[in-house]
């Protein structure tokens, strides 16, 4: 039997005001385990907190219930009280009598009897509470990084920095990610490659990082701490180990009507190629779709060029399983497809291009070496217009658009105007808006400067219809300010893309049982507070994979990643959540079904040795609940048919009790 | 429209993460329902056996309604999806059984909709207090 | 009349004890009358040859009977299956129930039970029963003999047969069937149909009538857990009273719910309650919605499948609409 | 008066099932409008305006029958605002206080010529009456 | 012994009806059923009904008392009703019997008052059976199917039911309906008691001897090797023990309705792996064990106890609802083979 004392707070007026606390500690003082039944001005002041612990002291109190207000405010006040007071923090019920009660109930007898119900449901609750007490489990110290740009590498080397070994995977060639096709960056103008390669270099020299390029998840199990993952390195036909990076074999290689996907397919590569300059790492690859000896066995050039013979048309792909205690994704983003929007004629002609494909068009590594030319004609274009929020902040249909804000389109933008005014200033450059969004240090400035001295024309507006005529494209858009149309013939047209998450986001977020938005952004475990943990343990959160980013805000959520696993990976054990699913044994039939349901993965079968009452052993398939996995959903709870399946802290037996204390 | 007199006893369940939050955002913004409506805190939609719902209906419940996160937000992931599947098949059976349909109800209530919370209940409470008290499910003994 | 005989299956499981490649036989065992048939185990083959019988009334189902079989040694334990009595066995196997190395499966052909409340509905005293291709004589004590159609006497599990077709065997005795059309979800629509208090009239009727035997429960190949919710006082449902209606409620919607996308619709239920309640009547409710709301599913059609109930799509009918839903069916 | 303008601007959001509160404010309809320059109120300032309950100026200016009901605005929208179809609600308006047909089916025999498109009798048939 | 033309049946019940509530055995499309007489019912012509007549006295659950908890108070309800009196008409001789071994158990000290006060307001009518079934052993134990027991025993012919007053309670009651019925000589009855004594030896039980069994055989019949290859395919239901007239074995629990608590009873089955579980836990913890004891208590213990008297009356219920068929007759023709073939 426990010995439970009740504690009604008057939350001043809160509770007081629509409640007769008196009554409510008088009525509860006679329910079943009740010692003690008091009520005080504030429970949760030091006061009232100093009353709850001496209660317990004097009256050996086993449990007790404070009704107060919603368990998500002071549920973990009270449970540190009791603590601090001798008594299991899980021995603690809270009749939330204030945002379920005082509050949305007007008079004082509708609120004291409800107040009262409420009061004796915790009761009929704590009494069949039990101590509960967090599981241990040992933490892999290895982190996997998922996705190689900017934010992998950055979240990399911040892990690596603070001495723990970290693995990159990442499914193209080489890392660098989007942040390797940019030219500019806003609001400094820096040039992407000369910060980025520094970094690439690092990660790749970094003796505690291992770079797993051309290479992808295919399968992860276990939990935080203990992870599993299985990742696929893709043949790339070449001894990683033995190119040396030349280049020889992509000057040699006789097919040369390779789209290169590195600069948006505005030119070619080889079939054996190595992405950009500065790749990482750098060796070549050959890509097996176009390849004529891995085709059809007919060529071999490379292999005969290559010096060191790291050549290898035989390779296969290659599966190898690593332990590791935290994963960080950073699977990033990529634009929108442009196909279906009509209107702005993407497809129908060469001149409309996508910001992305301006910035390669822009780069002096780019397929025009850095002079900006129509893609159609190779001409210099004289009037450019910009067309902003393509695809974002789009309600209509779902399958073209998105709803959300892309971010940071204002300021590439902003930022492609002053480049192309300052180098070609015989271009009139067109910038039509519907907001600019400039939230940033020096963001508004930079947006200013383009207006103010670069003379970029920016008109609130937005722009109906594109469409080719001849050599030019005919613009049709509005002027709101000027409250006229305006008919322009641009030379080029710059679509602003809404961006999306990589593709393979989803799949990952299955392998991970990461929860996921209807975007296919990963959801935080708590938007605010916790932005860079998703809410499945020991995964985090790193860039455009959460949500739309720039690049500081991208380096600074990569570190802020870092530094939680490093958080996590400093820990020798881990103490999980304590309601948690629990299996009995003897009751389990070991049919499997909770371990369909279960969304974690965290419940095992395994055939034990059972003593039987008859005093025979017997071998059962039982289910257990690997604690340190279990989020306490309780999902295997009602899928189990006997009930051998029960939730510590949300026991079947205490929410009947619950239901029984209010359907009295 | 008939001004019933009848006040229902309403057991909702409500998931820790979404609804029960939009309940105490409800009380925050002091949007009133009646306080016919008892809730009991689970962690998730997922965890209410049929058992539960049976038992506050023999216990002398009128109305048990089960409020959970929204399809695809919930905090496991998956739970909300068993929840429907589940009360979607039970549901089917207690009409089969000949037992009032109204008096059950799934709803999603996120932690943002404290509004649809107290609406969703204004309107449960009177369409269960519409049909007056729960003959099918009772059990005699529990009676007063 | 079924297509194999009695002999048959005496031959065939003798064969197989003399070589050794089964240790005991589950089969079923002649009684007092034409009617009395009793699950057995046979060791020998005097045994099988004494006492084995196969005829309309042989309607027991084996599968459940295999789980505590194979626990009694290493032998091979041979079992006689009807087409419906493989889905229950597939379905106990999809639940690790029994180690399939440890049986050998011969499937028998069916041609329908016969249902013994139909047949002492239609006779007094009975003396004996035979068959006649499809007539049905009775002998009776008082009254001379019957003869009736062999298919007014049929179990109507039987009359609705879900299948020919055997899920599982290690070897079949004569040809196999096909899977049937049936208007197996017929009565189920007419109660659909009805208006809610007609429902309810109705259910009210046949489950006032439980006396809480547990027959249905314990004949039930799905019912295998280790301590059923309703025996274990620590469930906080156990009660043995049928005390009032509601118990009587709660116990089949919570046993139905208990086997939903398990229950094969095998029919032992109905086929075994003393009192004659269509038990079986709640589980293809449950059939027909899953059916109707996710897709077509049988249960224990193959090894490994995952029960709707266990399962999902993001696209699922709102609980709110499935009732709705039940109406359009009507 | 007040009243009177409140049921008008209720009306005309129920007839063409607009919500005015939808827009950003981007200006793509007028951006797309092919009769914008023939236009005094633009596709945009009708969103804004009715939503603002300044109707009398929409009502009696000729804008309203300068759409051409191409639907391009609402095809276009990215809010699914649907300007078309409020600037169709107040046309319809106007013709219903009024009290008559702007146009009568008797009348249109007269304006016919072997140019015009069935599409444009159609549509004007729908712009004209009530 | 009176008579009454069976034309006239329905006058008979009203009278009786008049004063008691009466029961008997009607139709329904499951099988007869006891239910309350009213206008319009009829007799069920059925050898008997599916669910025997111990409900009467001793019924499937039943409130014994109830708590009100207040405060920290406990009071304790008596909630026993008057019993009023009532009439069971057209029992079986074997379901007669079934009487006679409940009240040794419910009427010996310490009587069972809940028992008693329905029995001593029960009057029960007999009626003798004139087409036995084949799962009918009631002469096994010495019960004659032409010859019931009871306060009054009938017998139906073509157009006549004859009664006869067999106890005080039965005179009474039989005198109370002098002006419906007329006093006649027992030839026809004999004649009939001669038929179906004649029946009754061609049934295919007619040879089933309990002389093997009886008061004092536990050591011969418990170990028997047989009891195991008996019980394997028991299913560990309780439909053998629900539709048995005599088992009688009970659970008493208290139910907590959240304002009080009552304290019930309720029928409980030896075949249940839950049966009399004490705190140690159960005593019998296999099915070979349960189904045992089943079997020893109607054929051995209880003969034991009470006079050599068996707790079986051969009413041939449980031979025809045990769903795997398994019954107390072939546990007689197994274990007590010397004279049964």
């Amino acid at each position: 039997m426990q010995r439970i004392g009740v504690f009604v707070c008057h939350c001043g007026t809160n509770i007081a005001g629509t409640v007769d606390v008196k009554a409510v500690a008088e009525a509860l003082q006679y329910e079943p385990g009740v010692v003690i039944s008091k009520e005080y001005q504030y429970m949760c002041s030091q006061a009232g907190q100093d009353l709850i612990k001496e209660a317990i002291k004097e009256n050996n109190l086993t449990g007790i219930v404070v009704c107060s207000c919603s368990p998500r405010m002071h549920e973990a006040t009270f449970r540190k009280t009791a603590a601090a007071a001798g008594l299991n923090p899980y021995m603690v019920e809270i009749a939330n009598i204030r945002e379920q009660c005082s509050w949305v109930h007007k008079d004082i007898p509708t609120g004291t009897e409800k107040a009262i119900i409420l009061g004796k449901a915790a009761v009929a609750k704590v009494n069949l509470n039990a101590p509960l007490t967090p599981g241990e489990s040992p933490v892999t110290k290895r982190a996997l990084v998922i996705g190689g740009g900017i934010a992998g590498i950055q979240t990399a080397l911040d892990i690596a920095d603070a001495g723990f070994p970290v693995d990159i995977v990442e499914t193209k060639p080489t890392i660098g990610g989007k942040m390797a096709q940019l030219d500019k960056t806003f609001p400094t103008l820096d040039c992407a490659a000369c910060i980025l390669t520094p970094k690439m270099v690092d990660v790749a020299q970094n003796d505690k990082v291992r770079i797993f390029s051309y290479s992808e998840v295919t399968d992860v199990s276990g939990f935080v701490g203990n992870f599993e993952v299985t990742i696929k390195r893709r043949a790339r036909y070449v001894k990683e180990d033995i190119c040396t990076g030349c280049g020889l074999c992509t000057e040699k290689c006789p097919q040369k009507k390779v789209p290169n996907e590195f600069n948006l397919g505005m030119d070619n590569r080889r079939a054996i190629y190595i992405p950009f300059a500065q790749a990482v790492p750098k060796v070549a690859t050959i890509d097996p779709d176009y390849c004529t000896m891995l085709k059809s066995g007919k060529c071999g050039v490379c292999s005969k060029v290559c010096t060191v013979g790291a050549i290898d048309y035989q390779a296969k792909d290659e599966y190898l399983t690593e332990k590791y205690g935290a994963i960080v994704v950073a699977t990033g983003f990529n634009p929108i497809s442009m196909e279906k929007f009509d209107e702005f004629a993407y497809s129908q002609s060469k001149d409309v291009i996508t910001s992305l494909e301006l910035e390669r068009l822009m780069n002096a590594a780019g397929p025009t070496g850095g002079t900006l030319l129509r893609p159609s004609d190779g001409e210099h274009p004289h009037t450019i217009v910009f067309v902003q929020c393509v695809g974002s902040r789009c309600a209509s249909c779902a399958e073209k658009g998105k709803e959300y804000c892309s971010k940071i389109c204002c300021m590439y933008t902003a930022k492609h105007a002053m480049l192309i005014r300052d180098k070609y200033p015989d271009t009139d450059v067109y910038v039509f808006y519907i907001d600019v969004r400039t939230p940033g240090k020096n963001f508004d400035e930079f947006y200013r400067r383009a207006v103010e001295e670069y003379g970029v024309h920016y008109i609130k507006g937005m722009v109906g219809k594109v469409s080719p005529e001849g050599n030019k494209l005919k613009v049709r858009a509005s002027d709101l300010i000027d409250g006229k149309q305006l008919h322009i013939d641009a030379d080029l047209v710059v679509l602003a893309a809404a961006i999306e998450p990589d593709k393979s986001a989803r799949p990952l977020a299955t392998m991970l049982t990461a929860s996921m938005d209807t975007n296919d952004f990963f959801t935080e475990a708590h938007p605010k507070l916790r932005p860079v943990e998703s809410p499945t343990a020991g995964v985090f959160l790193s860039g455009a994979c959460q949500g739309p980013k720039d690049i500081p805000e991208t380096v600074s959520q990569a570190g802020a990643a870092a530094s939680k696993v490093i958080g996590l990976l400093c820990k020798d054990k881990l103490t999980g959540n304590p309601c948690v699913a629990h299996s009995d044994e003897w009751m389990c039939n070991g049919c499997s079904t909770c371990e369909k349901v279960c969304p974690y993965g965290a419940i095992t079968y395994q055939d034990k040795e059972f003593r039987m009452p008859d005093r025979t052993v017997k071998v059962r398939r039982v289910a257990s609940v690997n604690e340190a996995v279990c989020q306490g959903c309780g999902a295997c709870t009602v899928a189990c048919m006997s009930g051998a399946m029960n939730l510590k802290g949300f026991t079947n037996q205490q929410i009947m009790a619950e239901v029984d204390a209010i359907c009295k | 429209m008939q001004v019933t007199e009848y006040k229902p006893l309403i057991v909702a369940f409500c998931c820790n993460w979404c609804s029960y939050a939009g309940a105490d955002l409800a009380g925050n913004n002091r949007l009133a329902y009646p306080a016919d409506v008892k809730i009991i805190r689970v962690p998730c939609s997922c965890r209410v056996n049929p058992t539960f719902i049976l038992r506050a209906f023999q216990r002398g419940a009128d109305g048990v309604i089960i409020c959970g996160c929204h399809p695809g937000d919930c905090h496991y992931t998956s739970g909300n999806y068993y929840t429907r599947r589940r009360m979607a098949l039970l549901f089917s059976m207690l009409d089969y059984l000949g037992i009032e349909r109204e008096r059950t109800r799934v709803e999603w209530v996120s932690a943002a909709e404290g509004a649809k919370f107290a609406a969703t209940m204004n309107d449960f409470v009177s369409t269960v207090a519409a049909l007056g008290e729960n003959k099918r499910l009772e059990d005699l003994r529990c009676k007063k | 009349m079924q297509e194999i005989t009695r002999n048959a299956l005496v031959e065939k499981a003798s064969a197989l004890l003399a070589d050794g490649t089964v240790g005991r036989v589950l089969a079923w065992k002649r009684g007092e009358f034409d009617y009395d048939v009793t699950p057995a185990v046979f060791q020998t083959a005097e045994e099988l040859a004494r006492d084995l019988v196969w005829n309309d009334f042989c309607g027991a189902n084996f599968s459940k009977y295999l789980i505590k079989e194979t626990e009694k040694s290493d032998e091979k334990v041979l079992v006689f299956l009807k087409p419906c009595d493989t889905y229950s066995f597939n379905q106990l196997l999809t639940e690790h129930r029994f180690n399939r190395e440890k049986v050998y499966v011969i499937g028998v052909p069916c041609a329908g039970m016969l249902d013994v409340e139909k047949v002492k509905k239609s006779a007094e005293g009975i003396a004996s029963i035979t068959e006649d291709s499809d007539k049905i004589v009775i002998e009776t004590l008082f009254d001379g003999a019957l003869t009736l159609d062999r298919a007014s006497l049929l179990a109507e599990r039987c009359i609705n047969c879900k299948s020919k077709k055997h899920t599982a065997y290690d070897e079949l005795l004569g040809e196999d069937g096909e899977v049937l059309d049936s208007a197996r979800f017929d009565e189920v629509a007419a109660i659909e149909a009805m208006t809610p208090d007609e429902r309810f009239a109705f259910w009210q009727n046949e489950l006032s009538r439980c006396i809480r035997c547990n027959a249905c429960r314990n004949v039930c190949p799905a019912c295998t857990c280790e301590k059923c919710v309703f025996d274990n006082p620590a469930s906080g449902l156990e009660n043995k009273a049928a005390s009032d209606s509601f118990e009587e409620k709660m116990f089949h919607i919570i046993r139905a719910f208990h086997v939903v996308g398990r229950c094969t619709d095998c029919g032992e239920c109905s086929r075994v309650c003393p009192q004659q309640i269509p038990l079986h009547l709640l589980n293809r409710k449950f059939i027909k919605d899953i059916d109707n709301f996710y897709g077509e599913y049988q249960a224990g059609a193959e090894v490994g499948s995952r029960a709707p109930i266990v399962d999902y799509t993001t696209e699922d009918l709102e609980p709110n609409e499935a009732v709705e839903r039940g109406d359009d069916n009507a | 008066m007040e009243n009177k303008n409140e049921r008008r601007k209720e009306q005309i959001l129920r007839m063409s099932g607009v919500n005015p509160k939808k827009c950003m404010r981007c200006g793509k309809c007028s951006g797309t409008c092919p009769s914008y320059d023939e236009m005094e109120y633009h596709p945009h300032q009708f969103v804004s305006m009715v939503e603002s309950g300044d109707l009398e100026p929409l009502m009696s200016s000729p804008s309203i029958y300068k759409c051409l009901s191409c639907f391009a605005c609402v095809d276009r929208c990215p809010r699914n605002v649907e300007p078309a179809k409020l600037i169709e609600a107040l046309r319809l308006t106007v013709i219903r206080e009024k009290g008559a047909n702007h146009l009568l089916a008797d009348q249109i025999p007269a304006l016919l010529d072997e140019e015009m498109p069935q599409q444009a009798i159609v549509s004007a048939m729908r712009k004209y009456s009530k | 012994m009176r008579k009454i033309s069976l034309a006239n049946l329905d006058a008979l019940f009203a009278a009786i009806a008049a004063e008691e509530t009466l029961y008997l055995p009607q139709d329904t499309e499951k099988g007869a059923v006891y239910a309350e007489w009213c206008e319009g019912a009829t007799l069920s012509n059925a050898l008997n009904t599916v669910r025997s007549p111990k409900d009467f006295f001793f019924p499937q659950t039943e409130n014994l008392m109830d708590f009100k908890v207040e405060g920290k108070s406990i009071e304790i309800i008596d909630t026993r009703k008057e019993c009023e009196d009532f009439v069971i008409f057209g029992v079986r001789a074997c379901d007669v019997r079934s009487f006679e071994v409940l009240d040794r158990v419910f009427l010996s000290e310490p009587v069972d008052t809940y028992y008693k006060n329905r029995r001593d307001h029960g009057v029960i009518i007999s009626m003798a059976c004139t087409r036995p079934a084949e799962t009918c052993f009631c002469q096994t134990f010495g019960i004659d199917a032409a010859a019931p027991e009871g306060d009054i025993v009938c017998h139906k012919t073509e157009d006549t039911l004859y009664l006869d007053a067999k106890t005080e309670k039965g005179e009474t009651l039989l005198a109370r309906l002098s002006a419906l019925t007329e006093e006649c000589d027992t030839s026809a009855v004999e004649a009939q008691q001669a038929l179906i004594r004649e029946r009754m030896a061609k049934l295919p039980l007619a040879n089933l001897s309990a002389s093997d069994f009886g008061a004092d055989k536990t050591m011969e019949f418990f170990n028997r090797p047989e009891w195991k290859e008996l019980s394997q395919s028991c299913l560990g239901c309780g439909t053998c023990t629900f539709v048995c007239p005599t088992c009688q074995c009970y659970d008493i629990k208290d139910f907590d309705t959240g304002h009080g608590i009552k304290r019930f009873r309720c029928w409980d089955s030896c075949m249940y792996s839950e049966f009399t579980r004490m705190a140690h836990g159960n005593n019998r913890l296999t099915q070979v064990e349960r189904f045992r004891q089943r079997f020893m208590h109607k054929l051995v213990y209880y003969p034991t106890n009470n006079d050599g008297l068996f707790s079986c009356v051969g009413c041939g219920r449980c031979l025809a609802k045990c769903p795997i068929n398994m019954n107390i007759v072939k546990v007689m023709k197994t274990l007590g083979g010397k004279d049964n073939g």
